[in-house]
């Protein structure tokens, strides 16, 4: 194809169909036991200098304790989709466990404003960036899972957000229009949490699935981790409300309230205060050196942080703020 | 006269400008706050749609973020990031509210570095859906303080399509016919594009300020309309139910 | 983008984007009542010449009711997505009602064999085919509900089902391999059958999903025929379940085994008797006017055709015949 | 020795090749047979998949429709489609089996017309997801009675790739790498492609053929092994688990 522009972005991850198709060839598809703790999981499954990804949106659904694993574990050199990533990029960022990133949205929690760390870590020069759109990065997910080299789209043309990238533009063939073309990105691992999977791995959620299917199936290595964990004669009594197929999956880690302080739906929602004081502590670097010694890398493990900040009283809490029947007004 | 503050007035501006009916895809803050009020005046019909999967919600309060609970919450579905985008850009999304560090005269957005990109001063969150909502969405608007900083001849990153460098310049640039910027509003006065050379064009002056107050705030020439009429105040009951029923945490309008 | 092969097929539909977005700009996004009888739906939203989409899959879940509507209003000219088509297909070859076909699946029943009536049909060069295999049927509906002209894929390539479709193919700028290209399909009109749908057309559906969501998302005028009407606050209690969003939606019609003879999951199996009967009585032109006469255009709707075949009784039958407690072994 | 037909034999052999974990996009009839075969003896975990999204069901009978209930009973997913075709495309599917009015001697398969196209003889329902499933699974195989009729030398009509025109001809065709026709599994014979030809070779007798009898019934050059083994004979228990388990209503392998 005659390629009218193209972006100045690094693709971090090859878009080659074949070659990962090739790796697809070589995964088990047999249904066994993949249950194991997080540490494990993450131990096995993450090496350093992988290309990670992270579901969920933001603080929403979002694995959170995979995030706390992979900076307690000291992962390093990893490539980060920053894809609708903030209290995750916040975490990850604090570890300084990556040192490129495809950057769509981060640094910011929404409307609680940006996250120090976070930015200074972009800022500092360590990190080498490729600038993308949200949609952009879905979309790229998705060749992935179709296991094509590239997908049109037509957003980012005419803007710094298409020069700074990977993208390139070209002509339709049927239209003559222009199209930006977007390379497939496929993680070399990926964590998703979800309300239920079984043993095998096939996995459910409940809410908006933001564009947790697409990274699911674009992923080389996948881990689930979930709120319980099911019997397969449950999955199988409505295999239509399965969104992850078990043959994808590679670890399925039972962590309840894994998504912690975000917001899990029907179940639980963010604990603002605790955002909040993530936010502040990152202002002075030796208060927040503290506070990840004891949040993260002084933690045995997620519960124990959960535990540190409020355990079981606080999940009853944001239960009630989940459902507004707690009487506050946000 | 009723007093309000600025934050108000731009909400009840922004409300008014969301028809009964029409679709608006928000974000979190100010454009949710305009996207419920218009809901609970003249446009009880308004749908409101979330970049991350929400759609037509029954806000029970203002979300906190464009993900959570309340985005879905007694929804008609709650689909995907795929499910709005594409949405978007097959054209069933008709205004969108955004905002960033810097525009420019032709509605051009910066969210992405202040400072040159290569070793910024300070690096912002990029484009988010920022970037696809302005291409697909019929009518893009803003909602910002009218301030020489945010109004600047020349963004330090293109982040998210304006009419880029105006005229046929967007027309010609493959993203979609016939979408683009459509409202500017701020503390001071509401401006449209002129549609030939799709610069910026105050069009209304808000109650208690002068075209040189505008233009004094901004970084770049403004274009206007020869008479240029007043912004009508927000009316009594719009203040209430923006601060009753809309956001009684003051969480946007503030205290 | 450089076209190394063009397929010789006509392409029925117009695949820009823009045109599309254009008439969805007017489309109304008001969640009203649009509940109506199938006959004032086929009145209403199928006009002669246009380009019909059918969902489901042959004879599973698939809006049989709204074929017999088409053929009994004696709808002309219509062009036809033959996409894993069977029963439906049999039904409008037999109304003669299309002109023109993208054919990636049709005349066959499965295992059950050729229709005569298609085939007949097909090969008397009243009808204007193009070749396409269902994925790429599947992936041209894609590219339309996605608002982009084409979509890249990786089958077709080579063969004479390429040849004589409607696909470029071009080289992947970010691999250099060759990809075949397909052109955006967008129906003008499209009928889905589901469970259950609210009276704004928020629809949803138990079993596979086949092509129906890209199908319903692609379509100009979308019709959805279901077993039951439910309460909005029903859908809006659980919104993760809504595969296809109201506002796609032009019509709702209440149509009570609307798929029969075909198959509803969980809700009755195929009549594979009555369906053998069909391709027995095509083999007399006299006795298939009489059977159509007898089963479509004598019937003044569907429920009658369902009365003239067993009724209340009949449809019990495949109840269980369904859920397999009727002690058949097929 | 035991008494079996020519289907049951075909089944058997089928059911033979398909190896404990792996995956299967299969179709309706003698297909399905093999792989509920293979599921019942050999090949516990083999893992069936259905075009039109059923994934990994515990068949109770013999579907009737690839898209009917029996093909997501009990299933790990009810999915699309495209939740199938993408699998396969991204390399998740090993075998699928795929039949045809006409095969050539590089695999190339015809289910579109007989006679030309433009005014066929016959109209056959055309690719399906055959082309797709050949174009993407590792190994396509073809269960199909010998018959000079079916083994042509050229087809009328080239619907799903083979190895194309033999040689480097698929490999620079575009279709996804390494993958092709496997094994040809007849009423007389197994055959499966030289490597560098990609002709079809005759690599095994089933009891009772000669070489000459399979030549006869082929219209095209066959190549062979030097040296033919017979192909062993179904068992017992594949007979009785086919005939009792898998399709007692011998729809498929006939009475």
């Amino acid at each position: 194809m005659d390629v009218l522009e193209k972006g100045s972005g690094a693709v971090f991850t090859d878009p080659d169909p074949d070659k990962l198709r090739a790796f697809f060839q070589t995964k088990s598809r047999i249904k066994k036991d993949k249950t194991m703790s997080l540490a494990l999981a993450v131990e096995t499954f993450v090496k350093d200098g992988d290309y990670l990804g992270i579901g969920g949106f933001g603080a929403n659904r979002t694995p959170i304790a995979a995030c706390h694993e992979i900076v307690r574990q000291k992962k390093k050199h990893l490539g980060f989709a920053g894809h609708t990533s903030t209290h995750d990029m916040q975490i990850l960022s604090a570890g300084r466990v990556y040192d490129r990133i495809d950057m769509a949205y981060g640094v910011g929690l929404e409307a609680r404003g940006l996250s120090g760390c976070s930015r200074k870590y972009l800022e500092s020069g360590e990190v080498k960036v490729s600038e993308w759109s949200n949609y952009a990065l879905s979309i790229r997910l998705q060749a992935a899972a179709m296991g094509v080299p590239f997908l049109p789209m037509r957003s980012m043309l005419g803007t710094d957000t298409f020069r700074f990238s990977g993208a390139v533009a070209a002509n339709c063939p049927f239209t003559g229009k222009k199209m930006a073309l977007v390379p497939a990105l496929s993680p070399d691992v990926s964590f998703v949490h979800v309300h239920e999977a079984d043993i095998y791995g096939n996995a459910r959620f409940e809410g908006i699935a933001v564009a947790d299917i697409e990274l699911a199936n674009a992923s080389k290595r996948l881990v689930i981790t979930c709120e319980r964990i099911v019997p397969h004669e449950e999955i199988a009594r409505e295999p239509h409300k399965t969104q992850i197929p078990y043959f994808m999956v590679d670890a399925v880690c039972e962590v309840p309230f894994g998504a912690y302080p975000g917001t899990m739906p029907n179940a639980y929602f963010s604990d603002e205060p605790h955002l909040k004081e993530w936010m502040a502590e990152e202002r002075d670097p030796e208060a927040f050196a503290q506070f990840l010694e004891e949040n993260i890398y002084g933690c045995k493990d997620f519960q124990a942080y959960i535990d540190r900040n409020g355990g079981m009283e606080k999940m009853r809490q944001l239960r009630r703020r989940e459902f507004m029947t707690d009487g506050e007004a946000e | 006269m009723t007093d309000y503050n600025q934050m108000e007035m731009m909400i009840v501006i922004a409300a008014r400008e969301l028809e009964n009916g029409a679709t608006v895809g928000v974000g979190t803050g100010a454009p949710c706050a305009a996207a419920m009020l218009a809901q609970k005046t003249a446009s009880p019909d308004l749908v409101i749609m979330f970049e991350a999967g929400g759609i037509s919600p029954d806000l029970p309060e203002m979300p906190i973020s464009v993900g959570d609970s309340r985005t879905f919450c007694k929804a008609s579905m709650a689909g995907s990031m795929s499910t709005i985008m594409s949405s978007c850009a097959r054209g069933f999304v008709d205004y969108t509210f955004l905002g960033g560090a810097q525009i420019d005269m032709y509605g051009n957005l910066n969210s992405t570095t202040i400072g040159d990109w290569e070793s910024p001063k300070v690096r912002l969150p990029g484009s988010g859906g920022a970037n696809d909502f302005a291409s697909f969405c019929w009518k893009m608007m803003v909602m910002t303080p009218q301030d020489k900083r945010r109004f600047v001849e020349k963004l330090d990153f293109l982040t998210t399509p304006g009419w880029l460098e105006g005229g046929d310049s967007r027309k010609n640039s493959g993203l979609p016919e016939n979408a683009g910027p459509h409202k500017i509003i701020t503390n001071m006065a509401v401006m449209d594009f002129e549609p030939e050379s799709k610069r910026m064009r105050v069009i209304s002056l808000n109650p208690g300020y002068t075209f040189e107050d505008v233009q004094d705030n901004c970084g770049f020439a403004l274009l206007r309309l020869e008479d240029l009429p007043v912004t009508p105040a927000p009316t009594r009951e719009e203040l209430s139910i923006l601060r009753t029923q809309v956001d009684p945490g003051r969480v946007v309008i503030g205290r």
